[in-house]
């Protein structure tokens, strides 16, 4: 860090600094948005900031100090965003928790982090708090948002968001200088006080306690508003999980510092809805989340009529001969130019419109590489979207892609600030201002992962290509061999099965064997409407799985991906030889997935085994039985055979001539 | 296609429960009013304005009226053309009895009138119901149209049995009588008809607009919420006449210029029936677009052959046309039995999701 | 041992227990017959504040004519009906829809024509008063109550969590989202007592747990009465406070759900031992 | 006043008998002709549920098809059976384009596509034989013209058109005619079946759109016969769509599915018609026949909302 905030825009260096400014400054601007009881209710900055102070002494009054830790549990709302803030005004720690993680990791970070108070959604979360009592002895009291359910519960350590608001509001007019006083608490706040623990939901072992102090945060978010020219007159939408890194920097880090709107949808089962009303302005979101809408868009048009889809699809390919070529400024024919004009007009404009993307300044995707196919469409469609590399750690930015400078293989330049070097052993390393402080109660950790000079190991193997930009192959970790000696990335593999979006999931296996083997999962949304166009008659999706015409299709993929990779040196020789398709959807309630839907390869291994063991026995079908997780939490397993598909691989030199021609 | 709502979000019920809350709907209503009050005054001819505009929006609040009793109510009624008259009648005498009293102000009270007949007319609706309560309008309808030949002082005894409108000024100008000018006419008539249409939105989208929408959708279940079927059912008939009886004064006052008994017969209760079944049922603006096509399609039809070089005896064109309309009519229930409203509605959700099927 | 959790679990739910609960309706001696033919013989039982009162019985007990004869819609021949400690006689539907007692349909008989938000609100028509000529004129004093009702029942939508269908005219819906609808729809009425009418017929067994955890929630966060129809053993157990068992028009048990199940007559019947 | 209207008739109907028969005779006749009509209405309504406002048009039509047909050179017996064979032409017609469409459809639009029908075939009617009024062919056909005048007591005298007393005569046969052909037949048997329940109908493998163009052309029978009484009495023209609307409170009167209700509701609405316009009619300037059926069947629906045959019906929720 040392040294490198001289260079990043100067302000307030506290978030409960910021929303005073703020107050000052764009009082009368609208700061958050809630759709809630059928419309968005609206606060503006100086109303955020009573309720803010209200809260927050409210909070003092129940006793919460300096040091404590206070866990965030719940779905995005303007009220648990107020409540870090009001925490953090008291210097006490906001810790934000994924809502929906199961009980037992929940109980781990609360018990690790210490956490003496809890402000949740509703009485789901009190029941969850109540129910792991034992593993977090610190935690005094409870503060909800719902009372729905909670009123017969006993009030001794419970408390309504209101109550602690209205305690708050009451000592104001009790104490004229109460407000002045509060604000005098967190006047000598420094940037180097930890703003925030986030606890990261690691591919393995125990979630760490990331602390992040504001500087981290507020001079990150500060340089990420410089760098894409955004301001208070932006609109984002708070939909993804508060516990993660980039929500906390997109809703309230960039939105502090920048003073813009951050809009809470309804739930999430409106949240096209609440895309499309909102308009975001400034949007991020994970590679899935686009490729779901952009599955959502391909499967609708399949029912589209015959001359609509014949004209989407003539746009279309206007857009991809023109589309980004527009987007980066270049010049283009006229002719070009002008059916793009008409295009925009009969498609595009459409489609944005359904996307809710119609007035996206910049957008960003990250956490996963995103299918070049996925990420240039809607590049195409002149939205500006990026990637960007980034990690908890680093307070998310990394790398980022400036503007004109869009590679679909690449992840962009460093960040402002941020230094970026590639170690001995391939791994990207990096240094900048929004380091984290250290892993809370985890010093080994930090050690292994921070250098004493403040670079950071990513655990990510990359190469800086001529034009600067960062390319990432795989995890470090992950990278192996094949027997033959051949180079095994098993991500790179995946991504390209992903990129169809009849495959949902993928798990390549290969390192030290003798060839390369997937376990596949279909998208049921996707080969759904298939089969239902071509009156293929299913029950589950372990019947779909297992029908015959989906092997076949999902054979041509898997080709596909052969010749492919049959054209890349490095990759020819990791081919993939076998195939199954899964009989289950894997799922973050059987672990097989991380909350943030990334695939457990350990795990999988691990739960599969008889599976990928008759990957490499040669046989053609596999009798399995799987424990599964209901919604409900109830527990069952379902058994299948699984059929296993044997496929030819192409040769490297043919790869090449047909590329060539 | 044009409907880009993306940004258009609602930070009050106000803005929700706005009559038109996208925006582009609200630019598409600026733009017909905009035609409607500039663009067809300073373009149109008389013969335009007296043979179409004029008899159009004349028709179109009739089918307002009836589609309130009908559509939103769920109360068939053959009676409508009596319930114009009772309005054209009861407008004349007005006029007749308070020479110097503003004929606008008369046509608009005249409503009051036919509110009253069609109640006590609405009464059986309590215990009769569907089709049977729709022939029992027909009670209304030759009733009344006996009354307005039997009774002479309804037309201050007429040798003709006509009623004939007289010369009549307002605001400086004359507005009824043979002297009126079509421009004159088809502003009162433009202006009367458009702001009915906008306080009918507004009662319907209300508690008493909700409430004829329950007796309507489930008559069982309205009364069981609280629901008072008579009190509903006859304010629905009483606001439909209103309207109806409304029109009908305009019919004579700023169309016709005299009206016979026959001007409000069954046949007219038919006209305006298919209006609002066309249209569609529950639908303001589909009233419209019913009024259109039954007035105006028939009209078109008259000069077609002229025009593509036909002679056709005129007695000849009207049977034609007879026999078309009918046909016509047949062929739209069976493409959408709900009428033009769906049609546009279909059209606009395609347009509101496009380029997507759904 | 953390102070917040000890404390939790002693929370007092015996208090809406100890209070003797009063009465809200009884029905003395009812009979009711169409036609000559019986389809209510002398029924009498009460319905206590507060709880949750199950009519079960096999089809054509007579069930829905009971709940028809306490709602108004039917007039027994015989008998009687008290409603909040007055006796009342000849009493039309709307009459008492507006003392307070509300119900839902064994066949959903939602409002097709509108939108679940229209549905509910219209529900709110009781409480509602603007004349016609405020309606007409809309801004002002119509437009306030219409605003002032929405937000109620935008508080019941949040309740029934049925916030994405909003605006979808209710045809549209699946079954078990109509049948929440309607239960909104009486909600809305803020009745004392709620008739609800086979709240869970056709439904899956996540449908019927959802409804079963609305109708808790009813009777427990807004202490509304329910009486409910229902043949769902496992679920009037569940739920019921008290049960009343009719067969042929007649009574033949009446209490707890666990005497009740027990009963040899109620076990007769639904065996189907002739009389 | 009171007098003029309590006892004033009655000393009327006693002092001058036969006047008061021959206005029997008259009410008599009216109403076997709505008898007819409505007959057309309930036939189709039972099976199929639909309101035909057609009918008292396909009455004009039928008889204007006759009468043009033989106007234009066709033997008058010639002209009977190509117009039977034209209503079996209109009855499938009818049944192809509109009814098979609009099936499942709500009454109102139904109803609304029927008086479609209606305009259609005014149009076409007029369109092909002209819009002038015509002489039906009554002696052509056979049937009896002329009068038999009937002394009654002292003074009195009953005229007795022939013509009526045919109409009555044919009127009785059709009536006949069509309960052998409803309890008898199979055809007739499938009707009633569908009339109960479309469902049950279906599943003993009746083809609803078979039954619809019988009842169809049943009901054109039934209008050809209607049209050929009623053209005999006035003349042939679409001026007797207006008397065709006397067939709906006889509807109302006898239930839409009785054809007893029907008849009875027909000779109701004859008599009470034809009473009330000669005794009572002068007192508020006579013609009040146009509107004394439907009060008449509107104060009796007041009291019986299901007709006089129809069944009581029970609100379920």
């Amino acid at each position: 860090m040392a040294g490198s905030s001289g260079t990043s825009p100067s302000g307030e260096d506290t978030f409960p600094k910021i929303l005073l400014r703020n107050a000052k400054v764009f009082g009368s601007r609208t700061a958050f948005r809630e759709k809630d009881y059928g419309i968005w209710q609206s606060w503006t900055w100086s109303e955020v900031c009573e309720e803010i102070r209200a809260f927050s002494i409210g909070l003092k009054s129940l006793g919460l100090e300096q040091g404590d830790k206070i866990a965030i549990v719940g779905a995005n709302r303007p009220r648990l965003y107020w409540s870090m803030v009001a925490a953090q005004a008291l210097g006490a720690v906001p810790v934000p928790v994924y809502s929906d993680s199961v009980a037992e990791e929940m109980a781990y970070v609360l018990g690790h982090a210490e956490v003496k108070f809890a402000v949740v959604e509703d009485q789901e979360q009190v029941d969850k708090l109540l129910s792991m009592s034992g593993e977090v002895p610190t935690l005094k009291d409870v503060i909800y948002d719902e009372i729905r359910g909670l009123r017969d519960y006993d009030h001794t350590h419970l408390h309504s968001y209101e109550s602690v608001q209205d305690k708050g509001r009451a000592l104001q007019a009790e104490n004229g200088s109460l407000a002045g006083e509060w604000e005098k608490g967190f006047a000598g706040g420094k940037g180097s006080d930890i703003a925030v623990m986030l606890y990261t939901s690691g591919t393995t072992g125990r979630p760490k306690g990331v602390m992040l102090s504001f500087d981290n945060l507020a001079i990150s978010a500060r340089n990420a508003n410089v760098f894409d020219h955004l301001d208070e007159t932006e609109e984002v939408l708070a939909y993804l999980p508060m516990a993660w890194i980039g929500d906390h920097v997109f809703s309230l880090a960039q939105a502090f510092t920048a003073a813009y709107c951050v809009n809470c949808p309804e739930g999430m089962d409106t949240i096209d809805v609440d895309r499309r009303e909102i308009a975001p302005t400034y949007f991020f979101a994970p590679p899935r989340v686009f490729e779901t809408l952009l599955t959502q868009i391909m499967v609708r048009m399949e029912d589209a009529g015959k001359t609509k889809r014949a004209m989407f699809n003539y746009f279309m390919d206007v857009a991809r001969k023109v589309g980004e070529k527009i987007l980066n400024g270049e010049t283009v024919a006229f002719k070009d130019k002008l059916l793009y004009k008409l295009g925009e007009f009969f498609v595009y404009g459409p489609l944005k419109n359904r996307m809710g993307l119609t007035r996206m300044k910049v957008g960003y995707t990250a956490g996963e590489a995103i299918g070049p196919e996925i990420f240039q469409f809607y590049r195409s469609l002149g939205l500006n979207l990026k990637q960007l590399y980034g990690q908890t750690e680093a307070s998310v930015y990394i790398t980022l892609q400036p503007d004109g400078e869009i590679f679909g293989d690449t992840v962009g330049k460093p960040a402002p600030d941020v230094e970026l070097k590639i170690a001995d052993n391939g791994e990207v390393m990096y240094r900048s201002p929004g380091v984290f402080v250290g892993y809370f109660k985890n010093d080994e950790a930090t050690e292994k992962t921070k250098t004493p000079d403040g670079w950071v190991h990513t655990g990510d193997a990359g190469i800086i290509a001529e034009n600067g930009h960062l390319k990432i192959i795989d995890r470090a970790k992950d990278v192996g061999k094949l027997n033959d000696g051949a180079l095994f990335a098993p991500k790179y593999i995946e991504n390209k099965l992903k990129f169809f979006p009849n495959i949902k999931e993928a798990v390549a296996f290969g390192h030290e064997r003798d060839m390369v083997a997937v376990f596949l999962n279909i998208d049921l949304t996707a080969v759904g409407s298939w089969a239902e166009r071509n009156n293929v008659n299913y029950a589950s999706y372990q019947e779909l799985a297992a029908h015959p015409d989906v092997y076949a299709m999902v054979e041509s993929h898997v080709d596909q991906v052969n010749r492919d990779l049959s054209r890349e040196p490095m990759m020819a020789g990791a081919q993939i030889k076998r195939f199954l398709i899964l009989h289950k959807e894997l799922d973050a309630d059987d672990g097989e997935l991380t909350r943030t839907q990334k695939v457990r390869r350990s795990f999988i291994a691990e739960r599969y085994d008889p599976l990928i063991e008759a990957l490499y026995d040669g046989s053609t079908s596999k009798h399995i039985r799987t424990e599964v997780t209901f919604e409900d939490g109830r527990k069952g397993a379902i058994e299948a055979t699984v059929e296993i598909r044997d496929m030819e691989t192409h040769d490297p030199g043919k790869g090449y001539q047909e590329a060539a021609e | 296609m044009f409907y880009r709502e993306a940004g258009q979000f609602k930070t009050s019920y106000k803005a929700d429960q706005a009559l038109m809350p996208i925006l582009q709907d609200r630019i598409g209503l600026l733009v017909i009013l905009a035609i409607a009050f500039v663009v067809i005054p300073v373009l149109a001819n008389d013969f335009f304005l007296t043979s179409i505009m004029i008899p159009f929006l004349v028709f179109a609040l009739a089918a307002i009226g009836l589609n309130v009793l009908t559509g939103f109510c769920g109360q068939l009624s053959l009676g409508t053309g009596a319930f114009m008259g009772v309005g054209a009648y009861a407008a004349y005498k007005l006029t007749t009895i308070f020479p110097d009293a503003n004929v606008i102000v008369m046509v608009l009270l005249s409503g009051v009138f036919s509110a009253a007949i069609g109640a006590v007319f609405g009464l059986p609706s309590l215990r009769i119901k569907g089709l049977y309560l729709a022939v029992t309008t027909l009670a209304a309808q030759f009733f009344l149209e006996w009354c307005f030949i039997r009774i002479p002082w309804l037309y201050n005894d007429n040798a003709s049995g006509a009623i004939e409108i007289p010369h009549r000024e307002a605001f400086g100008v004359v507005v009824s009588g043979a002297e009126a000018t079509p421009i004159v006419r088809y502003f009162i008539v433009l202006s009367i008809t458009a702001l009915i249409a906008f306080l009918m939105a507004n009662v319907l989208r209300g508690r008493i607009g909700r409430s004829w929408m329950m007796i309507r959708d489930m008559d069982i279940a309205a009364e069981l919420m609280g629901i008072r079927p008579l009190q509903t059912k006859l304010m629905a008939f009483a606001v439909s006449s209103y309207i109806c009886g409304v029109a009908g004064a305009m019919m004579v006052f700023f169309w016709l210029n005299a009206a016979e008994p026959s001007s409000y017969s069954i046949a007219l209760s038919f006209q305006i029936l298919f209006m609002v079944i066309l249209g569609g049922l529950g639908s303001l603006s589909g009233s419209f677009m019913g009024a259109a096509f039954i007035w105006i399609l028939p009209v078109f039809l008259k000069f077609i052959p002229g025009t593509i070089g036909i002679n056709l005896a005129a007695e000849t064109v009207e049977h034609v046309t007879f026999m078309i309309v009918g046909a016509l009519i047949i062929f739209f229930l069976i493409v959408e039995p709900h009428g033009f409203a769906r049609l546009w509605q279909i059209a606009k959700q395609k347009l509101r999701v496009w380029p997507f099927p759904y | 041992m953390n102070a917040f959790a000890t404390d939790m679990t002693t929370a007092p739910d015996g208090s809406a227990e100890a209070a003797a609960r009063e009465e809200l309706l009884r029905v003395d001696n009812v009979s009711l017959s169409f036609g000559g033919v019986k389809a209510i013989t002398d029924i009498s039982f009460d319905i206590l504040k507060g709880e949750i009162r199950a009519i079960i019985g096999p089809n054509g007990a007579g069930k829905t004519s009971m709940l028809n004869v306490i709602n108004g819609f039917y007039h027994p021949q015989e008998g009687t009906i008290t409603w909040q400690g007055k006796e009342r006689r000849k009493m039309k539907p709307y009459e008492a829809a507006s003392q307070g007692i509300a119900r839902t349909f064994q066949n959903v008989a939602l409002f097709k024509g509108m939108t679940t938000l229209d549905n509910i609100m219209s529900g709110r028509s009781l409480k509602m008063h603007r004349n016609f000529f405020w309606q007409l004129i809309w801004r002002g004093p119509a437009e306030a109550e219409e605003i002032e009702h929405r937000r109620k029942v935008e508080d019941i939508i949040d309740f029934l969590e049925i916030q994405a269908i909003r605006k979808t005219p209710v045809g549209r819906l699946p079954y078990g989202l109509q049948k929440r609808v309607e239960l909104g729809r009486a909600l809305a009425m803020e009745p004392d007592l709620l008739l609800l009418d086979e709240p869970m017929a056709g439904m899956n067994l996540e449908e019927k747990e959802d409804m079963s955890r609305f109708i808790l929630d009813v009777n427990q966060e807004f202490g509304t009465t329910i009486a409910l129809i229902e043949h769902d053993m496992g679920v009037v157990m569940d739920l019921s406070d008290r049960v009343v068992v009719l067969d042929y028009g007649k009574k033949i048990a009446d209490g707890p759900p666990e005497d009740v199940q027990a009963d040899q007559n109620v076990i007769d019947a639904y065996l189907g031992v002739s009389h | 006043m009171l007098y003029d209207i309590f006892i004033d008739p009655f000393v009327q109907m006693y002092d001058m008998p036969d006047f008061f028969l021959q206005v029997l005779w008259e009410g008599f006749v009216a109403g076997i002709l709505y008898a007819l009509i409505a007959l057309g209405f309930v036939l189709i309504f039972k099976a199929s549920g639909v309101f035909n406002f057609a009918q008292g048009i396909m009455v004009v039509f039928a008889g204007l098809t006759l009468v043009g047909l033989n106007e234009n050179g066709v033997p008058a017996y010639l002209a009977l059976a190509l117009t039977i064979g034209a209503m079996g032409i209109l009855a499938y017609g009818v049944e192809r384009v509109v009814m098979r469409p609009l099936v499942n459809q709500p009454d109102i639009i139904l109803l609304m596509a029927t008086i479609g029908l209606t305009y259609f075939l005014i149009g076409f009617g007029e369109f092909v034989f002209g819009g002038e009024p015509k002489q039906m062919i009554t002696e052509e056909l056979g049937l009896p013209t002329g009068s038999t005048a009937i002394e009654f007591g002292e003074r009195g005298l009953i005229i007795l058109q022939h013509i009526d007393i045919a109409a009555a005569v044919i009127a009785v046969l059709m009536v006949a005619a069509l309960g052998v052909f409803f309890n008898k037949t199979r055809i007739g048997r499938a009707l009633r079946a569908v009339a109960d329940d479309h469902q049950a109908a279906l599943s003993v493998g009746i083809s609803l759109n078979q039954i619809w163009a019988i009842v169809w052309f049943a009901a054109g029978l039934v209008a050809l016969a209607t049209g050929i009484m009623w053209g005999a009495r006035s003349d042939v023209s679409f001026a007797l769509e207006i008397v065709a609307f006397k067939a709906l409170p006889v509807l109302i009167l006898g239930g839409f599915t009785s054809i007893p209700g029907a008849i009875v509701g027909g000779l109701i609405i004859g008599f009470g018609e034809k009473i009330g316009e000669l005794y009572w009619g002068g007192l508020v300037g006579g013609g009040i026949e146009s509107w004394l059926a439907y009060i008449i069947a509107l104060i009796f629906l007041l009291f019986r909302p299901q007709g006089l045959f129809g069944e009581r019906i029970i609100e379920r929720v």
